[in-house]
This record gives structure tokens, C-alpha cells and sequence, in this order.
């Protein structure tokens, strides 16, 4: 691996950090009772999408799951209207019509998270069919969990993309889990970046909780498309810290050691004490960037709060397009 | 076929969960038949979403309880193949909305399989699945097309509102030697009611009067039977008797009942949490607008989700779906139509 | 609203097929608008199935105009994708039956996903796909289940029945920014009409009346449109006068036609290839006893495919389905009810 | 390979001759104008149908295609109630109500041919299933097209057995088109066989016009599906003759020299000649399994063409069961 810059670790540990206290703060809404619906958390998995997403550009497109929150503020949703959405609220990104499975906002490239497990596939693969039937040189990344890979629509999305070459990079996010499901008992092929071989694309398995690596073998991923050399399957290994949505603990089916063992594998606290040791960056540096994080969250929070929930009047809006 | 609740439900002293009436009736069947597995996502171990299969894993075990990997498509394909095997399959989809992705091996295997080979082969296969919206879960988990498998012949449809029906209609469903899509309401899950602890069968294709009422019918389907029969109470203080129906099964589909209600009250109101357009709503005025036309003393009336996504802000979402006071003011308006 | 066809149609000299009139709709649209391409099984250098996109392989070239593997739900949800990236796909199925296949993506994905990012995203995208049977295409290649999509908000459905409406309707298709469920019939591709060299859309939500008529209003759609016209002339011998009227798309949909019609001849009869139960003949059915009871002489009457699914055999495929016959006698037992 | 005794050639050549002269009726009946909807008719092909299923039992399951009339004769189906039902008539095996694409037979199994590409996976699984469930060592056979191994069905299906480890087994007759598609442009991966991988079962790429090769490959994979090991991939390379249903020449989209080659390997004359030059069979032992075989199609297509059409008042039966 090449030695990353200092800035470099600084703009990715705020990523994740910003990750982090952003579903941190989720929670403890959710917990409050004043949060509507289910939240699936990405706690334990913020070097993926952190990762992933800054190799991407503005308008690349990037389409996600149901535990998206992560990957939309790392796509560049504020925190402000993503908070705002999880609250149903008219300042969120999707007019509080979406909801934390439905964030989507034009202006960064994300297609939207999703309800249903595997379309962010498709619609990923679509994103990039379009860029390169209008001669752009747009990547589209589609995040996806252990859950959709036994799925039909993951076959013939991957088949499509290497068919004709598509400019998509597929990040599996291999957590070991779909809801209380382990992935060995859902297939007999544990592993995912074997897969890619079906396909004849590349395929590799990434330490999904070491965010320079996720950067690095995204780095090659999102060049390879941008060169037009077709996609890439990414395996990302990792787990979630807390159960699959609020109000699951997550403790049921999961062995204590193997969560801890897990926790002992945190992301933030890894790349931390690894630019420590390197000296590459001081501890005040990164309580910094927490205390920068904590404000913008705090903030994000509060306003969201105070957002109103959309006035009945509108609810026939936006149900066609002019 | 037009008698209110069978007298059974009322004496019954027990009271259960919507979920553990399901389980009861999924319990006795499978001790019965051996020829009867689940399979799903979630189902073991977990006992299901809603806990809708709670226990089953425990005393059936991993080869007729089985978890599945996220493949709806498979999981009502394979119901399919190992019902022409000789098994009777339950595939749970847990979420209705997810349906969609295995409506294709329902539509056009499990349907037409018996008609098609002319009667040799039959495929009794339950497809179940919970239907509704319940606190904000939004546009891909609120979904209520049931209507797409009244449309097609071969399918027989339940749509049980009540403890007591839920339990009586699956094991009507696990006797049936046809595809039968079976829809619970995840909003109903948690609701308590009396079932008796004697076995007893509902048969399909008999409404249940939930009410008895003289000046209007309201037939109401799934949770909005719990709706309307609010509705009925208050409308009673308005001096308005609303009979209340609940059709139970979809297909066969009793239309005897409403249209004898019709006859008595000339007023009919349809209320339903799926979409107006060609929904079952449409259907149920279809029916009486051809076959009773003249029993009518107002235009027929339909209270149904508007026309949009489901939302998920709560204040979006609980506009779209008839509410109580919704029922109340429009049964009124029509219950006072003299045009 | 509720005006014949336009004269255009009348003046036409040119006369072309309906396979034909949907290609040249997609070929001038294609031309004026470089975000348009068009993926599907066979209709690239074979030009589909039906000859449905011919020549537009050999115009476009391989990248607008694509060949896929067989697979329905990737394709339609890569349509959806494309949209969302600012392109206007045209996802040809071919078979009306294999949407189902994909219709989880139609329903969840594309329906929804202007409403619920609160009008951010568009999703310009047309479906295409032929309906209906032809020549013992037998239970899995004939499905007419148009209802389904007319049950959800979000999707706009047209149905067109002649080569000037498949022309008019896939221009306007073609320059909505919303999801277009388009709907041919595999049995009218051969059929010659009119069509005017000179540009020219049709509106969705626009009816046309096909044929005018005093005593009874027929409503119906599709391939039915031209057996009701075959049956109307008969009908014609025996006194009766009917009116034809063709919806041409389900969503948006034009009651105010038909209203008219029926407060004009207080008689609807409603021909469907389709099956009646909750189908876009009870959803007419309930727009009527809803909205305009009163105008009603005598009940509302609807001549559907028979409940069964799609025979193989010629002998039961042509008795399932309605045959000018059937509509003659039925329509005039309804023009002649005097109860 | 192991030495072929006489009477397995001669039986397998029996097999195959009927399937090949059961369609050449077909297709001279269907050019007659007297039969209705569209054939796809299975000549070249006949070795895959008839290696395969001269492994099963009676009570084993087959789960077929639009492409199906070999596959129901090969499992047992007769030819006068197979040809019966391209007529749509009512001596048919499905009464006249299917038709060419719905061929239906409980007794020997077959769990019929299909109009819908991927779902005879699926069925065959789930038959699979069925037997396992119920302990019986019953196993289930799928056939299906090149067309369908890019289907998600095909991945959900084969994903289920290899997890399950269900007794079934996946024979890809891949005849190089779908419709007038070739295979190449549907996949970046044309290896079927090496598709296996991705579910960790055993895939093999089988010689499809050989009949001798197919049968032993499907006599060690019916032993392990038998044996409770598992599923098995084959894809049977071959070619079909004709266009993809009557009506299509078949020589607009695919060369003539490909054509002939193909012709040259015929898996008839294949097996004739080798057992000719082996003497193990004499030439008049062949003719008159010939004459045979003339015999009982002759009288199978008089047997349809006589056979009436469903009279109407039974177009309501069996719409649902008892
Ligand atoms: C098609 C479909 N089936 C089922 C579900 C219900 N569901 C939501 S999340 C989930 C598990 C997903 O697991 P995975 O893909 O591994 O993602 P993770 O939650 O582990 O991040 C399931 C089964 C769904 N949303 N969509
Ligand atoms: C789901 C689905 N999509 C499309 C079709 C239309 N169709 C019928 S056969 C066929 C090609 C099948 O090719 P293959 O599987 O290779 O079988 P072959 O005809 O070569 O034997 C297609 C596309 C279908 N029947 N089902
Ligand atoms: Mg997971
Ligand atoms: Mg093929």
C-alpha cells in the first residue's frame, strides 16, 4: 500500500467519524420514541462507504441499500437533510416522503437507498449503462449487502455489466449477517469475490474495516471504469455492531466473542492508531475533527427536530412528473 | 352463506394474537399432514418477522422449517415444483410487497398448472405474505395489491381480518389442494381475539357479517374492518346502522352476502387500504352494479388509500389511508343521500 | 374531451401497420432526442419478435439500440437506473407475460421514486410489451393483466388499438418524464389503418369515440375495440345504435367520455380480452355506479375473458376469449332490458 | 468410457430415432397448416433427452422447457399422447389445454415442459426438495437453454440446491442461440460448465451429440444426487438443426458452415456409425428399430390428427381441484 497523506487520513477519518456520530445520534432519536419507522444503523462499517466514496466524483452515481445513511453522507447528502429524512420531514432530502430507506438526492449522484434488497444493483448497472450510451466517463458504485448476493437480481446485473462493459464498480458488504440469517447458511459459496469469476470480471476480498485499503483497491476499481475496462466486484468483509434495525440487539444470534472481536476491529480507532504510530497525525488533530464532527451532528440534529412534518395538503403532489 | 360470525367465536373464552391464532392453525395442520413444509426468510430460528411462525422451527425442525437465503423468486418456484412432488408447501414472503418478485412463478405456474394438465396435477401451495402499512413502513413495506390475484384464475385469495379467521382460513388453506394466497395485515399482528380452543374450519367463500346494520353496507377488507367497525359505532350515535362485511377469502369471493345486504340496507360503501383503481373495491361495485343494480337508493361508494406511494412521513401516511373519521363522514354523507 | 377521431385520422391517404406505426413513432423521437435507447430481447437486427422495432438497429446502431440476455427484471430495472442518469430508455418485453418477471422493479422502483424524492429524480422510462393471445400462444404468452398497473399511482399506462393511436401515444410516450407501461396486442401488429405522414401526438388521458351511437355505450379496449366495432355494425341491422369508445390509456384515464356517453344512452356494456375480477372493466363499472348512477337504464354489463387461464386448444382458446358474437348477443340483450 | 453393451445402444438409439422422427412429423403436420400455435422442435439434440433420462427411474422427476417434446418422450410420455397435444386436442397429455410448450405426466414424472424460460430450474428444485422432505431417494433433473443460465432463476435455484444440498441435476443443453442471439453476446462467460463455481457444486462440459458421453456423465450425477451428495451442473454442448420454432429458417443470423459442421456431428449417425464399426450392432438391427420407430410415429400422428378438439363445455373444468 502506498503511504497515505496526511490529509488524506484526516478527510477520511472525518468521514467516517462524521458516520459514526451521525448514526450514533440516530439512535438515541430513535431510542427517544421521536424517530417513525425502522433505522438500520451502519456502525462498524463506516470504512466502506468512506472508502468507496472518496474516489468518486461529484457526479458519479452511487446507489444503496436499506442500511444507507452511511453511504449517503458519504456521497455528500448533509447530515442536516439526511437527519431531516429520517424524521420524515420536509427539509429532509426526500421531503420526508422517502424515510431512512428512501434518501435521494440528484445533486451528488445518489440514486437512492432502497427498501427492497437487491435493486441497487440494477439500478446502479442501468446508471451506468446511461453514462456510457451518452459517452461520459461517469462510474456508477452500487453498495450491497451478504443478503442480495444469492439473489437473482445480482446475477443478471453483474452479467449485464460485464456483457457490455459497464462502467460500475459492485461493493458487496459482507457482514456476515442477512438480519439474523448467517451468510453460511445462506449459501453454500462464502465467497463473494469467488463469484466474480462467473462473470469473467475481477473480483477481490478487501479488509472492509481498514479504510486505506477499501481507498486503495476502490482507487483501481473506479480507474478500471473510468477507462472504460468494465466493473469490478469488491468484497468488503465487515460486521454491524448492533443489531440488523433498532430494536434488534443483535445479541440472539451472534456469539458475545464474535462481536467483540469485531468491535476490537473498529475502523475510526484503526486508521487512528495507525497514523499515531506513523506520527503522521496528532492526537489534537483528530479531536479536532471530532469536535468539528459532534458540532455538525448536534447541529444536523437540531434541525431536523425542528423540521415540520409535510402538510397533508401535498400529499397528492409529485406523483407524476410534468 | 349470509349468517353473521359463527356463534363459536363468541363463546370462546381464550383470547390470542392474530400472529399465535396463525402459528395455532400452521401447528395443528403440520402434525396432521407430513406432507406439509415452510420455508422463508427469517421463519426458523427467529419465528418470523411479525412472529408469524414462532415455535415451528422448535418442533418441527430445520427440514420442514427452513430459513432462506433472499431469493423470493426461487422460494414460490420451488413451492411450486415440490408441490407437483407431492408436498404441500407453505412459502412465506413475509412481506406482501415482495411478492412481486415471485408473482411470476405464482401467475404462471401456480395458477394455470392444474387447468393445464388437464387436471392431473394439482399444486397446493400457500403463498403467505402480510399486506398494510404499520407505522411508517414506507413504500416498499406498506404494500396491498391483492387485488393482482383476485384478477387471475386458479388462485384462491384469504385476507382474514381477525384472530379467529386467521386461524380458521389457514387451515382451510393447508387442506386446499390449490395455490392459495394467504395475506395477513402486519398492523393486525398484535390484535388479541377470541378463538376457541376446539379445531373448527372457515370455509372459503363465506363473508363474515361483522355487524348488523339496516341503512347502509359497508364491506371492508383486512385491517379496515377494524376501521369500519369503529366507524359503525359512532355512526350508530348519528342514528346510522352500518352492517359491516368482511368478505374473508378474495376467490372464491362471496357475493351473495353483499348483494343480500344490499337488498336490505339499498346503500353500499367500500373500504379498503389498497388503491381504488381496479382494486377490490372496483370489483365489489362491478358486482353489484351489474347483478343488483336496482336494489341501489345511491350511488355506491368507495373509501380507499389515495392515489399516491405510500409516504413515509407519518403525517403523509396516515392521510392517504381511510382513517376512522374518514369512514364516519362519508358513510354519513351517503347514509343521508336522498338524490 | 369527449370528441371522435380526429379528423387527421380521416385524411390520412397513408396507410401502414401497427407494428409499423410504432416504429416510425420511435425513429422520428429517437431522432429529435439523442437520450432515447431501446433494449430488449430480439429487437435488434432481428427487429423484434413482431417486427416491432424494425430497422431501428440498422438506424441507431448497437449502442441506442440493444439486444439482452434473457432478463426481465435486470432490464426493466436497468431502465429505471438510465432514467435516474438522465436517459429515456424504452425497455421492450416483448411478451406482456414476462413483465411480470420484472414488475418489482415497475411497482417499487419506478412508480414510486418521483414521489418519494419529493420530485427530485424523474424517471422517464417507457415498458413496452405486446398483450393478449394470438393463435393458441396458449397460457404462458397471451396474459392481459394491464389492470395491475392501472392499480398503482405513479404509472401511466396506454393501450393503444390502432396503428394512429400506436403512433400518437408512443410520441407522447416518448416525451413524458413519468413511467409509461405501453401496451401493444400481439394480434393487431398486422392490422393496416391510417396514419398521417405529418406529425402528430395524442394526448394521454384522451378517449376517442370510435364510433358514435344512441342507445348503448360500449366500452372497449384493445384488440376488443375492433370486435366491438365489427359487432356494432351488426348490431346496427338489428336497430340498436351503439357508441364505441376506446380509452386508449388507462392512466391517466378519461371518465368524462364515457360519462357522457352513458348520460346519453344510459346503457354500458364494457368488452375486456382481459378477466373481469378486478379488471379495468369492474374499475369502469365502479367510475359509473359511483359517479353517475342515476344515468343508468339498465345494469352495467361486461363481456370478459371467461375465468380460466389461456387454453392451448383452439376450440376452448376461442370460446374464453369474446367473440363478436358474444358481444353482439349481449350488448343487444342490454340495448333490448327494459326491467 | 466403459464399453456400451448392445442392448444399451440399441436403446439409445431407439430413443433417440423416435424424438427425431416425432418431430420431423411434427414439423411436416405443422407445415400442413393443421396444427395449431408454434413448435420448437428438438432434432439435432435428441443424445441430451435421451442419455440423461435413460438414467432415471420412473419415479424421478424432469422438469423441461418450450423446447420440451424430447424431454416428455424421453421420460415416457407416449408419442401418440404427446403428439395428441401439439394438436391441441383431447387425447393429449394435457388434454389439449397446454399444448407444445405444456406437455404434463405425473405418472412418469414429468412435471412439464415450460413457456416461460428460467422456472423448470426452479421446479426441478424444488421436486428436489420435495424428495429430500419426504426422505424418498427420488431426484429431479431440470433441462434448460443457454437462454436461461443469465437468468437470475438460474442462480437462485442452483444457489438453493447446492445449500441444501438437494438432489438435482442441471442439464444446460446449450445449442450456441437464444432465439437468434448467440451466446456470446448474452455473457462475457460462454463456459457454462465453470459456472458450477460460484455454488461449489461439481460442473462439467459434456459433448451433447455424443449420447454415450452423456449418459455416463448423467449416470454418476444421478448416483450423487441418488446418494444425497448433491447437485450437479452439465452443459451439454449442441446445436439445434432448425430455426427456433417453425417458421424461422434458422440461416439469417447463424452461418451455413456452422450448420453443416453441426450436421456432421448428428448424434444419430454418431452412435450408429461407431457401433457399425465396432460390430456391435448390425446394420439391419439398426433398420429395424427404424422401421419401428416409422411405425409407431405413423401411428401417433394419425392417432392426434383423428383425436377431436375439448368440446366448450368443459372450458371451465379444472380451473381449480378438489
Ligand atoms: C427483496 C427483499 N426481500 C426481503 C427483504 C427484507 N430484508 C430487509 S434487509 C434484509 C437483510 C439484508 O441483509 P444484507 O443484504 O446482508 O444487508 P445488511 O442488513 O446485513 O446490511 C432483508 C431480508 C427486502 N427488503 N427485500
Ligand atoms: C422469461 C422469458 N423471456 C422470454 C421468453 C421468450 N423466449 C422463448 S424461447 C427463448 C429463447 C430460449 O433460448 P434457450 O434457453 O437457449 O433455448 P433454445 O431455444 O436455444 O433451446 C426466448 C427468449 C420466454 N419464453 N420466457
Ligand atoms: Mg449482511
Ligand atoms: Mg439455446
Amino acid at each position: 500500500m502506498v503511504k497515505p497523506s496526511k490529509e488524506l487520513v484526516l478527510s477520511l477519518y472525518r468521514g467516517m467519524v462524521e458516520i459514526r456520530e451521525f448514526e450514533m445520534k440516530a439512535r438515541e432519536i430513535f431510542r427517544s420514541g421521536k424517530m417513525p419507522g425502522f433505522i438500520h444503523v451502519y456502525i462498524g462499517e463506516e470504512a466502506i462507504a468512506t472508502g468507496i466514496c472518496a474516489q468518486l466524483r461529484k457526479d458519479d452515481y452511487v446507489a444503496s441499500t436499506h442500511r444507507g445513511h452511511g453511504h449517503a453522507i458519504a456521497k455528500g447528502i448533509s447530515a442536516r437533510s439526511s437527519m431531516a429524512e429520517l424524521m420524515g420531514a420536509i427539509d429532509g432530502c426526500s421531503g420526508g416522503r422517502g424515510g431512512t430507506m428512501h434518501l435521494y438526492e440528484p445533486e451528488v449522484g445518489f440514486l437512492g437507498s432502497n427498501g427492497v434488497v437487491p435493486p441497487g444493483i440494477l439500478i446502479a448497472t442501468g446508471a451506468a449503462l446511461s453514462a456510457k450510451v451518452r459517452k461520459s466517463d461517469q462510474v456508477a458504485v452500487a453498495f450491497f449487502g451478504d443478503g442480495a448476493v444469492n439473489n437473482g437480481a445480482f446475477h443478471e446485473g453483474l452479467n449485464f455489466a460485464a456483457t457490455w462493459n459497464l462502467p460500475v464498480i459492485y461493493v458487496c458488504e459482507n457482514n456476515l449477517y442477512a438480519t439474523e440469517m448467517p451468510f453460511e447458511q445462506a449459501t453454500k459459496n462464502t465467497d463473494v469475490a469467488s463469484r466474480a469469476a462467473a462473470y469473467k470480471i475481477p473480483g477481490y476480498q478487501v479488509d472492509g474495516n481498514n479504510v486505506l485499503e477499501v481507498y486503495e483497491r476502490a482507487g483501481e476499481a473506479v480507474a478500471r471504469a473510468r477507462r472504460g475496462e468494465g466493473p469490478t466486484l469488491l468484497e468488503c468483509r465487515t460486521y454491524r455492531w448492533f443489531g440488523h434495525h433498532e430494536g434488534d440487539a443483535g445479541t440472539s444470534y451472534r456469539a458475545k466473542e464474535e462481536i467483540a472481536k469485531w468491535r476490537e476491529l473498529d475502523p475510526v480507532r484503526r486508521l487512528r492508531d495507525k497514523a499515531l504510530a506513523d506520527s503522521l497525525v496528532t492526537a489534537e488533530e483528530f479531536a479536532q475533527v471530532d469536535r468539528d464532527v459532534e458540532k455538525v451532528i448536534n447541529d444536523a440534529a437540531e434541525y431536523a427536530l425542528k423540521s415540520p412534518q409535510p402538510d397533508v395538503s401535498t400529499a397528492l403532489d409529485h406523483v407524476f412528473s410534468n | 352463506m349470509s349468517q353473521a360470525e359463527p356463534e363459536i367465536s363468541q363463546d370462546a373464552q381464550r383470547v390470542i394474537t392474530y400472529a399465535e391464532a396463525g402459528v395455532e392453525a400452521l401447528q395443528e395442520e403440520m402434525r396432521r399432514d407430513p406432507s406439509i413444509f415452510y420455508i422463508g426468510q427469517g421463519i426458523g430460528p427467529r419465528g418470523g418477522n411479525f412472529q408469524q411462525s414462532r415455535g415451528l422451527w422448535a418442533e418441527f425442525g430445520g427440514d420442514r422449517v427452513r430459513d432462506t437465503p433472499i431469493a423470493e423468486r426461487a422460494q414460490a418456484g420451488l413451492g411450486v415444483g415440490a408441490a407437483l412432488a407431492g408436498s404441500h408447501p407453505v412459502v412465506d414472503i413475509v412481506f406482501l410487497d415482495f411478492v412481486l418478485e415471485a408473482i411470476c412463478e405464482i401467475i404462471q405456474q401456480a395458477s394455470t398448472i392444474h387447468y393445464i394438465s388437464d387436471g392431473k396435477f394439482k399444486v397446493p401451495l400457500v403463498i403467505r405474505a402480510a399486506g398494510g402499512g404499520v407505522r411508517s413502513t414506507g413504500p416498499h413495506h406498506s404494500h396491498t395489491f391483492y387485488s393482482f390475484f383476485m384478477h387471475i384464475p386458479g388462485l384462491k385469495v384469504a385476507l382474514p381480518s381477525t384472530p379467529y379467521d386467521v386461524k380458521g382460513l389457514m387451515k382451510t388453506a393447508l387442506r386446499d389442494q390449490n395455490p392459495v394466497v394467504f395475506i395477513d395485515h402486519k398492523g393486525l399482528y398484535g390484535v388479541k381475539g377470541p378463538v376457541p380452543k376446539e379445531e373448527y374450519l372457515i370455509p372459503f367463500g363465506k363473508a363474515a357479517i361483522k355487524r348488523t346494520g339496516e341503512h347502509v353496507t359497508i364491506v371492508a377488507l383486512s385491517q379496515m374492518v377494524h376501521r369500519a367497525l369503529q366507524a359503525a359505532t359512532l355512526l350508530e350515535k348519528q342514528g346510522i346502522s352500518a352492517e359491516v362485511i368482511d368478505p374473508r377469502t378474495l376467490a372464491p369471493f362471496d357475493s351473495e352476502t353483499i348483494l343480500t345486504s344490499v337488498a336490505k340496507t339499498g346503500r353500499l360503501v367500500i373500504v379498503d387500504e389498497a388503491y381504488a383503481a381496479c382494486g377490490v373495491s372496483a370489483e365489489i361495485a362491478a358486482i353489484v352494479a351489474t347483478q343488483a343494480l336496482y336494489d341501489l337508493d345511491s350511488p355506491i361508494h368507495r373509501i380507499c388509500a389515495l392515489p399516491a406511494p405510500h409516504a413515509f412521513s407519518p403525517s403523509l401516511d396516515n392521510y392517504l389511508i381511510p382513517s376512522v373519521d374518514r369512514i364516519v363522514s362519508e358513510v354519513a354523507r351517503v347514509a343521508k343521500d336522498r338524490s
